[in-house]
């Protein structure tokens, strides 16, 4: 099989100018400030979204109703990171988990501090752990850590 | 073909160059809208098929956030990444063989704020010849297209300018338009800026955000979602080569071969003669001519004759793009499916401003690629 | 169906997808020809018609083409367009003059070819004139190799 | 009216590499299309429509068939783009078969293919949910901080994880278990002429060596990224009588979908992503239209789409063809074996070959060649093949697709 030449093209994805619905994160946002975690209901299923949802994926309806959830939940799965997608080892394990916040219905994804990867399971019972400084970003929430 | 397919309803944002909105509420707001106007709810959707496109959308699998907002969670949805009169073929196929009864199509294009519209076609060029060259874009390819169908009969770049007025006129009267520019002559569009010759700017299509749902529905099902039920009679699609340096610019083959399957189908022997308007999606003036020659709605070689008579105006003897065509909008993906539903909007007599003395029998038409390279047609009745 | 501003995140990405594109064996060719100054095109065994930029196969014939041919450097403007604007990243930007692009047939080929035509003034430009090849100094197989077009 | 549909022949590009250097895109896929005329001895006059299928950020073409037209020998046909993500294929397979199911067409040639060399398929992966990921950014999270967030940047590798994890915990079965099904899959694709990642020697141990990326997915367990081009052929039952000898019947296609699963910072998932309802449902559906009974006994031939190897086992359960933590005890007993009760992925499945385009539509045309008995190289199972599953996922991990076939038609 012969070689044949390269010659190279681009998908300009610097060009495009995104909106990405935000009413949920927002709310979400401005309430961790306070260490609260408020998303949305829906009336109809009663699923509670965190972040917050316009509509119910579930249904197809408007949502119009808050709910607050606990910052304590249920690691409803999780990983133990130990080399990036190419292939390069990390310099140490990292812990990444899905947890179900008491009073929601969704799984958010974190990093897992202040615990051995052994230690871990699923239904591991896990909290928020709050940065002391809070302006109402995602960096709010550092992670999570054992209850 | 084996039972009928009906247009139940749709519903047709309001266009515009900058719609201050996401791909999920835009596509939630029209599929609600359009199930509270029929009185369902996303429980009377069988099956769903996106038309979007994934350099449009700025993502990989465009459709993969799409699901929930138009009800589709836990129900069957596909993809057909053309224009939506694609994804109209894809539906009225699936509900022809009885599997299904009702079909929703959906399709939206944010190519105003979210993209330039220009690299859509640039991304579909051959990536080893025509993207390295860099002087085929869109826009140059159409003039190209335009100076071929203009040197072929020896017309006037004046006939642009008519063209464009006509349907900027039409377009001004439409809700859902995007370009309203009342009054417009052709003097004025004759002044407008060249992009590329004998193309100026108001020959050319506006970028645009929209988007645009469609219920189909089997005979029964009709019935029952209904009363100005607007039937499929025929459809063909059809491609043309892609190397424009292969084709002959001045005419559309694939065009022609689309229209005679769609024609066949609806029983229709002479189309300039029954049928009573064409929705095209010309976006660039001197397509609507030549599709609508293509479509054998306008004799060739005749087209100063026809616009300068008004043969195609709204109260034309053949109104052509009653709505403004894609000259007033061109949501990439969502056109093709709102020249349907603006026909459709014409057949059930509810076009207001844009509506035509006599509304029985339809041609919408929706493209592809570059000079409309890829073609389809679909003709409707009541 | 629309909201206020404020409801939405607006995220740009800060980088590009990029590719590389193999080219093939008939571009390949092509490009070949190009280090040589020669333009290539293929011929196909049913119809007859010669096809530049060459590629592999005659759809309306379904055949498959390997007779490539080099063509003339010469032929005759067939089509043009004179551009006004600029399409950099997607966005119009104005022309500083305007610029003419040309089909040309050359001789012996049976497609259009798309270059840029130069030595004539864009008010001047005339179907069926007859155009020449212009090359770069320095060829590298490089679609850019072919600089213009300009008349005989 | 449904009429009946057969596959009447299949086409591939001679070999699944992960770099063709010597061809361009549409004359990669011009291998394909010529080997399904070839195999069939139809010529393009014979085909009636078209569907094409790829995901083209991947190569950064857009609408590739407009570029492909004559290398398809599509002119003046209806061409049809599917683009679904993992479940292209299928989809597309999909869309052929309605068209000649709904009458509109007796002939169609499904076109599917990637040419992954030319692009990078992590890019393209993350380009799923770049404006997510840069929302995150533009909301305060640090990104690069931990794996959770580098794991999304992946692209579909992130949340396989915590799928993977999530499925061993209710399953029962073990990171052995994912190791030897990965092992079988690159023996299995030994004798496939038309896989990409062969090792007739494997076992679980070689693969237990691997690199560990993210509990519990190991290097072992991922698929790669492939060059190559699949053609499928389906005709009308007239026509099929007419052109092949041997069909592989569709008895019957169904799909379902549910919602994004990244559970991101920006959109929370609200299903597991090892629950896979909309493989249940779908199934479920395609068994009540194909008139298929009892699951557990009536497959011959077992076709899974699993870019990571746990995904076989997963899907065997979630498919019905067992038991919900029974799939690693086939395994152990050799019953997914080529010469077993029930041969999974015989092909080698998708964790060895992943041209994804291609490799949805790849679990059809395996199926299909094992029913006609046409399968090469030595990986066709030794028994006849009656009835066969074809399964394929995408997106986020929420699209599914089913496809069952069978060697006589299914309706009268």
């Amino acid at each position: 099989m012969e070689e044949t030449k390269v010659v190279t093209g681009a998908w300009e994805l610097s060009t495009f100018k995104f909106r990405v619905e935000g009413e949920g994160l927002r709310l979400m946002l401005e309430n961790m400030k306070d260490k609260k975690l408020v998303g949305t209901k829906c009336s109809k299923c009663g699923t509670v979204y965190i972040p917050g949802n316009f509509y119910c994926r579930k249904c197809h309806v408007k949502i119009d109703e808050q709910a607050e959830v606990s910052d304590h939940g249920t690691v409803m799965s999780y990983t133990v990171g130990y080399s990036d997608v190419r292939g390069n080892p990390l310099e140490e394990p990292r812990i990444a988990v899905e947890v179900k916040l008491d009073g929601g219905d969704t799984w958010i994804m974190g990093v897992m501090q202040e615990c051995k990867p052994e230690d871990m399971e699923i239904g591991k019972r896990v909290k928020v752990k709050w940065n002391e400084v809070r302006s109402g970003s995602l960096q709010d929430m550092k992670a999570f850590i054992p209850e | 073909m084996d039972g009928k397919v009906a247009i139940a309803g749709y519903n047709i944002s309001p266009c515009s160059s900058n719609m201050v909105t996401s791909r999920e509420r835009l596509l939630f707001d029209l599929t609600t809208g359009l199930f509270e106007e029929l009185g369902i709810d996303r429980d009377a959707v069988d099956t769903f098929i996106i038309a979007t496109n994934d350099f449009l959308d700025g993502r990989t699998i465009s459709n993969v956030f799409l699901d929930p907002p138009i009800g589709a969670y836990m129900k069957d949805e596909t993809k057909v990444e053309m224009d939506a009169v694609n994804a109209i073929a894809y539906g009225w196929m699936r509900i022809l063989t009885g599997q299904y009864d009702t079909a929703l199509i959906v399709s939206l294009g944010l190519c105003g704020h979210q993209i330039s519209p220009y690299l859509h076609i640039d991304y579909t060029l051959d990536a080893t010849y025509d993207r390295q060259l860099k002087l085929l874009n869109e826009l140059s390819a159409a003039a190209l297209q335009a100076g071929s169908y203009l040197g072929k009969y020896g017309y006037p770049a004046e006939l642009l300018d008519e063209i464009a007025a006509k349907d900027l006129g039409n377009a001004a009267l439409d809700p859902y338009q995007a370009r309203r520019l009342d009054g417009i002559s052709a003097e004025e569009v004759g002044k407008s800026r060249y992009l590329y010759e004998p193309l100026r700017e108001l020959h050319c299509y506006p970028p645009t955000d929209g988007g645009c749902v469609m219920l189909l529905a089997s005979e029964d099902r009709a019935g029952e979602l209904t009363d100005k039920p607007v039937w499929i009679l025929g459809m063909g699609r059809s491609i043309d080569k892609y190397y424009i340096g292969d084709r002959d610019l001045a005419v559309s083959p694939s065009t022609t071969q689309a229209a005679k399957v769609a024609y066949d189908m609806a029983g229709i022997k002479d189309p300039a003669g029954e049928v009573d308007l064409a929705e095209i999606s010309s976006i660039f003036a001197h397509q609507e001519p030549l599709l609508a020659e293509a479509l054998g709605l306008f004799e060739e070689g005749k087209a100063v004759d026809i616009y300068s008579s008004g043969d195609s105006a709204i109260d034309g003897r053949l109104p052509v793009n009653p709505s403004g065509g894609a000259l007033g909008a061109h949501p990439i993906c969502s056109t093709g499916l709102i020249r349907m539903a603006e026909a459709a909007r014409q057949l059930r007599g509810e076009a207001e401003g844009n509506q035509v003395k006599k509304a029985g029998v339809a041609v919408a038409h929706g493209q592809d690629g570059m000079c409309a390279q890829q073609n389809a047609v679909v003709v409707l009745g009541i | 169906m629309e909201v206020s501003e404020e409801v939405f995140f607006t995220p740009t990405v800060p980088l590009d997808f990029t590719y590389n594109y193999r080219v093939g064996s008939h571009i390949g060719r092509y490009l070949e020809g190009f280090k040589e100054k020669k333009i290539m095109g293929v011929k196909c065994p049913k119809c007859g018609k010669v096809f530049v930029p060459p590629r592999m196969f005659c759809g309306p014939c379904n055949q498959k083409l390997e007779d490539f041919v080099e063509l003339s450097q010469e032929g005759e403007l067939r089509n043009y367009t004179v551009g006004h604007v600029n399409l950099v990243k997607g966005r119009l930007e104005d022309s500083d003059t305007p610029y003419v692009l040309g089909m040309i047939q050359l001789d012996g080929a049976d497609s259009l070819f798309l270059t840029r035509v130069e030595g004539v003034p864009s008010d001047e430009v005339e179907r069926g004139t007859r155009m020449k090849a212009v090359w770069k100094d320095q060829v590298e197989g490089d679609c850019a190799d072919l600089d213009h077009f300009e008349p005989v | 009216m449904m009429r009946n549909v057969g596959i009447i022949g299949v086409g591939y590009t001679p070999i699944f590499v992960s770099k063709r250097k010597d061809v361009s895109i549409p004359e990669m896929i011009s291998e394909a299309v010529d080997a399904g005329f070839r195999n069939t001895g139809l010529t393009p006059e014979d085909i009636d429509a078209v569907i094409f299928g790829n995901m083209q950020t991947f190569e950064g073409v857009n609408l590739p068939h407009l570029w492909a037209v004559e290398h398809i020998r599509a002119l003046g046909k209806p061409v049809m783009r599917i683009a679904t993500g993992g479940t292209t294929g299928m989809s597309a397979f999909h869309a052929g078969y309605y068209h000649v199911a709904s009458g509109m067409a007796d002939v169609v040639m499904v076109v599917t293919y990637e040419k992954h060399s030319e692009g990078d398929a992590q890019v393209g992966l993350m380009g799923i949910i770049t404006p997510e990921v840069m929302t995150m950014l533009q909301a305060g999270i640090d990104v690069t901080g931990g794996s959770g967030m580098g794991a999304i940047g992946g692209g579909s590798a992130g949340g396989i994880s915590f799928q993977a994890m999530s499925y061993l915990n209710h399953s029962g079965a073990s990171i052995e278990h994912i190791d030897a099904m990965a092992a079988m899959e690159r023996r299995n694709a030994a004798k496939n002429p038309y896989a990409h990642l062969k090792d007739p020697e494997c076992t679980a141990e070689k693969i237990a060596e691997t690199a560990m990326v993210s509990y519990p997915i190991r290097f072992g367990h991922i698929c790669p990224t492939t060059d190559g081009s699949t053609v499928c052929i389906l005709a009308s039952e007239e026509k099929a009588a007419e052109l092949a000898d041997k069909v592989a019947w569709v008895w019957s296609v169904a799909n379902c979908c549910s919602d994004a699963t990244t559970g991101n910072l920006v959109d929370g998932m609200i299903t597991d992503p090892a629950e896979q309802r909309p493989c249940m449902i779908a199934a479920r559906q395609a068994y009540e239209r194909a008139g298929i009974e009892d699951p557990k006994t009536e497959f011959d031939v077992i076709e899974i789409y699993n870019g990571f190897a746990h995904q076989t086992l997963m899907f065997l359960e979630k498919l019905g063809v067992c038991e919900v933590g029974e799939a690693h005890k086939l395994l152990e007993a050799g019953e997914l074996e080529i010469e077993g009760r029930l041969p999974t992925n015989a092909s080698g499945g998708v964790v060895s070959t992943n041209s994804i385009g291609t490799s949805a539509l790849n679990r059809v045309t395996e199926a299909a060649l094992q029913i006609m008995g046409k399968a090469e190289g030595g990986h066709q199972v030794p028994k006849d093949v009656h009835k066969a599953l074809a399964h394929s996922w995408g997106g986020l991990m929420q699209y599914v697709a089913v496809t069952v076939l069978g060697d006589t038609p299914p309706r009268k």
